[in-house]
């Protein structure tokens, strides 16, 4: 039985990795269990320049799910690569670089310097609904995907990973549009945009108003966008949007990711993602399941 | 650490204000004041997200720690229906607490409802200082602890929001009275967000050491997620630290309220 | 204290309303409670000619939630005008003919036959996820909703109201679409589009593969998107998505909605729409809101 | 109606199979054989919609009811925890029921798994009649009820998947070979969907009266949601009915399968 997977140059030695924004960089939930255990870890979302993010509160609890509004509060690349990458480099795992930016030449700058950077992959983060301006922008429109993800194409020496926001009438569109542009994956969804009021003082729970949603809720809607975008490209889906143990994992892998994130989960229980390795394996076992791919093409319809 | 602690005993002590006590060496032995843990309240989706509680007091001897609640909402309701021998799954200690204060010292407290708890571990905590408490509650039947404030503190001064026990009014006037006439030499506060601000501010205009305990909503508890924003000065600009690991406990001349 | 609303010629006596296709005609429910008590009914979603519906399983259980696929079973316009009509109209409650079909066309005769029926408002349901064709075309692009809303509007004798999806990237354009074709009133938030897969028979749990997602799990999407809409046109909107309670009743009433509608949650409480309008009723005296307008005013951002 | 129902007993009757008897008048008095009741199994959201389970019997003079459940899933897991004097939100009784046999016909009935709580219901209401009872179990450890159906019953004969009790095989075989000795006037099924196929259709094609309990995933419980679709003979053509309405007993040769 073989755990490990190849998404497009990228090799993870099972397919469970930490979702961007929910591990920061690793330090913390490295006193909760052995990081060597992960396929990877997707960092905190990164901009060029030290971001401060949105004032609080930035969280709140939903049916089955939470609101988020950080607002890509990070270091900026530069001291990610300084102090960031030597710690995570201490652990067998993948660090994947998850990029946000407001423009295109941004996009370009950031990753030509993570190109030269000790990382195994970047995940371009045209989906983040927490910032005013860039970012989600171009992950709504097919024309923004191609448009973002050619130019960031040409300089990038890494596997390239697209992640796709939920918040658009087509997913497939974008997914195709970021093959067409010469992704090496897709990664999905990113958080569906929501809202949530404070009856009592009349106000948004969120000093943000809004916030993306994500956590168990979400579910439904990740594995159905993970299905259609596992049928309508050819390059590698990795999937996310929920997954709380490795039943909801397996159900992404049959419906077509290579590999999965587990974010939300991890904040109820940091053990999580331990346990969806460990369960995806005992499934495997039990259905008589010698590697990934053989789930990916399980599913039947 | 995650675990699953169990409940060796519980009380109510007011109108929804219930008091819990676990087993845990670790955690006994360990904490420190203005430290808390992080329950899940119950398995499955109904209070999803973790509760974060302070730590009333500990008992290394025993092995136990205590913590007290108000019920407010889901989460905190479903706690109070927890009996003796059942578990509850929390994550602790966590954050950073109050820097203790040194030997002769004159140490005023200054809480308000639900902010009292991490205050009490603190005077538990503190020896060979002179202690005053100044707690403020919503009304006489709220008032909870104080015997065990009074056995920790030299002086415990009470008020109530509507005068239905000790002093009317805020907690806030018998403290500015008290500073008239003295000086404190630590001054550590935790409430709602006008008492702390006030407090705090009041301790910086007159040069007095204050630290301030934080609340805010809560994702991961330990510092990953970066929900938990507490805005503080940085050189002339601001920055956002976190609650949940740079906290709760901030010295009252960082803060931005 | 002033229950009643006022919405666009529809005057309903109460803001709660029974969603469409989770009331039937109100024969099943009608055991259950008083009928008298609802501001109003939207029926199932009606077609020109009787629909037998997708094959079983069309439900499935979600986190906080549930995904049909019942794929607009009814007995036809023709049908409900002779057999249904009769039974709502002994109770004193507004009937709101949800409306649904795969052409402009088709669309316009319903419409035509149903003004001169006894009902009190139409809704035009261009958003149901569960069937092939149609439908859901029209209702994911604004151009559509303009399409179909303005033919409509020259033969509707009615209040005219219509659904919105919530699979859209942008719902304000769609509802805005809808306002400028002359809808009296838009509500929304249809069902998104959702799947669950079986991971023991590895089959999509509904037969239909997809599902509209409904109840809790929604909620945030669906006050976010009421929200953004009760800002950007000057109709009225009824806001629905998983209201279980007063509490997220409420939510809609301060994010802007002027009426709300109750669907999946009464599955699991048949009572679940008396129980809301008392306890709107309850918030409006503690808060001192004399009306439902007041609510929607009341919002503090 | 929707009640909150006491729970006056619960039993294991073997592994992940309970009983529970509930207290109600309404129901012990009004409910039929092949009726169900529509369980919320928790408050809140850990097993969302309600969960359909037959009605195993009734006791009219104590005004209670029984059913028996399997733990498949969330709703039935958190249902085996329930213990005496909880409550239980029912909805019920609910749908159609069989049509009872009359004085003197010959009755069989065939049951698979959870397929045989409404037949017990049926044989205890079916006077005057010869009854046999062909029930199908998995292995000898899930057999259940084996004395109840054989008070109930003239006959019993029941089979075993693997062999470790009874007949080894589908309870189909000793059908059939009854069937080639003997014709009974009304034959009742319920359970797995290839068992009551092959029932179904070996009557039709005998011209033997049968009527089947059917199952699905269910919404509300009471015909307004539409989703428990049952495809059935329509003239020419079919049409969706629903098992919580129209069902969930359903004349075999109506049915398409
Ligand atoms: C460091 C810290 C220490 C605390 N110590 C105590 C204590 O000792 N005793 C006590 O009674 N309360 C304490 N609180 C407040 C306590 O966390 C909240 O009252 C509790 O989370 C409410 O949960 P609920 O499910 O009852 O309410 P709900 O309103 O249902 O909670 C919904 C969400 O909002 C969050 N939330 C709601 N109110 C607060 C709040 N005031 N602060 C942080 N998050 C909130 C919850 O954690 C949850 O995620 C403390 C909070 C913090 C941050
Ligand atoms: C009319 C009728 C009578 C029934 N009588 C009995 C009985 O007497 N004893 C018994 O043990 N079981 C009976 N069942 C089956 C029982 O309803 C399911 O086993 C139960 O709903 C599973 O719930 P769960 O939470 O354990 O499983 P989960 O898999 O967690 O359930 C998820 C969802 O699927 C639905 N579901 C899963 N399996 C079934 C099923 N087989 N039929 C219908 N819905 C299902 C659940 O209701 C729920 O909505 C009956 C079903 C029907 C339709
Ligand atoms: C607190 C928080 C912060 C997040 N920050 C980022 C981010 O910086 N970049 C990003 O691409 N996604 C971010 N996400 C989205 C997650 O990576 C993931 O796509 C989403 O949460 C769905 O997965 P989950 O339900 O397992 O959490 C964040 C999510 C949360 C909850
Ligand atoms: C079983 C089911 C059937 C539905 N059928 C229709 C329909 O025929 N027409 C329609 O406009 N909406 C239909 N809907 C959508 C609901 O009216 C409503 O928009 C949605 O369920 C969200 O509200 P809720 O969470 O309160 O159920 C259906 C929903 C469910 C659950
Ligand atoms: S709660 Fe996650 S960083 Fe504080
Ligand atoms: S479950 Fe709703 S119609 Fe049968």
């Amino acid at each position: 039985m073989d755990l490990s997977v190849n998404i497009a140059g990228l090799r993870l030695k099972n397919p469970v990795i930490a979702a961007s924004g929910t591990f920061g960089f690793g330090r913390e939930y490295s006193e909760y269990f052995d990081l060597n255990k992960l396929g990877g870890i997707s960092v905190k979302g990164l901009t060029l320049e030290p971001r401060k993010g949105n004032p609080p509160p930035r969280i709140a609890e939903t049916p089955a799910g939470i609101l988020n509004s950080v607002g890509l509060q990070n270091p900026g690349v530069h001291a990610f690569i300084e102090h960031e990458i030597p710690f995570i480099r201490k652990y067998d795992t993948a660090i994947i670089a998850n990029v946000a930016a407001n423009s295109v030449e941004e996009y370009c700058t950031m990753v030509e310097i993570l190109s030269d950077a000790d990382i195994d992959a970047i995940e371009l983060n045209v989906s983040c609904p927490n910032v005013k301006q860039g970012c989600l922008l171009f992950g709504s429109t097919a024309q923004g995907i191609l448009q973002v993800t050619s130019a960031v194409r040409k300089v990038c020496k890494k596997p390239l990973i697209v992640k796709l926001t939920p918040n658009v009438t087509d997913i497939t569109e974008m997914a195709k549009a970021a093959e067409d542009a010469g992704a090496d994956c897709v990664s999905l969804i990113n958080t569906l945009l929501g809202m949530a009021i404070d009856i009592d003082s009349k106000k948004p729970v969120l000093a943000n108003i809004t916030g993306g949603l994500s956590g168990p809720a979400v579910k439904p809607v990740a594995v159905r966008m993970v299905y259609q975008v596992a049928n309508s490209v050819k390059i590698p889906v990795i999937g996310m949007g929920g997954i709380c143990n490795a039943d909801d994992a397996i159900e992404f892998l049959l419906a077509g990711a290579q590999a999965i994130m587990v974010g939300t989960a991890g904040f109820v229980n940091p053990n999580v993602w331990v346990e969806v390795k460990e369960g995806i394996e005992l499934y495997m076992e039990n259905h008589g399941f010698r590697s990934v791919q053989e789930i990916n093409e399980a599913l039947i319809v | 650490m995650s675990n699953h602690l169990k409940i060796v005993e519980t009380k109510m002590l007011a109108e929804k204000i219930f008091l819990v006590r676990l087993k845990s060496e670790t955690i006994a032995k360990s904490a420190v004041p203005g430290q808390f843990i992080n329950i899940k309240c119950c398995d499955g989706l109904d209070a999803f997200l973790r509760r974060p509680i302070s730590i009333l007091r500990t008992d290394p001897y025993e092995g136990t720690f205590d913590f007290v609640f108000m019920v407010k909402g889901k989460g905190t309701d479903i706690l109070s229906r927890l009996k003796c021998d059942d578990f509850i799954d929390c994550m602790g200690p966590l954050g950073k607490g109050f820097t203790l204060p040194v030997k002769g010292e004159k140490v005023w407290v200054v809480g308000g409802g639900i902010g009292i708890f991490p205050l009490f571990f603190l005077l538990e905590r503190s020896t060979d200082v002179q202690k005053t408490s100044f707690l403020g509650f919503r009304a006489k039947d709220s008032i909870v602890l104080q015997n065990e404030f009074e056995r920790v503190s030299d002086k415990v001064i009470i008020t109530t929001d509507d005068g239905s026990y000790g002093i009317h009014g805020l907690v806030t006037k018998p403290f500015l009275e008290r500073l008239e006439r003295e000086k404190p030499d630590k001054v550590y506060t935790c409430g709602p967000m006008p008492m702390i601000k006030s407090i705090a501010e009041i301790c910086i205009e007159r040069g007095i050491f204050c630290e301030v305990s934080m609340e805010q909503r809560m994702g991961c508890g330990i510092g990953a997620c970066l929900v938990c924003a507490c805005k503080v000065k940085h050189g002339d600009d601001f920055e956002y630290e976190h609650v949940c690991k740079d906290g709760p406990v901030f010295p009252a001349e960082r803060l931005i309220f």
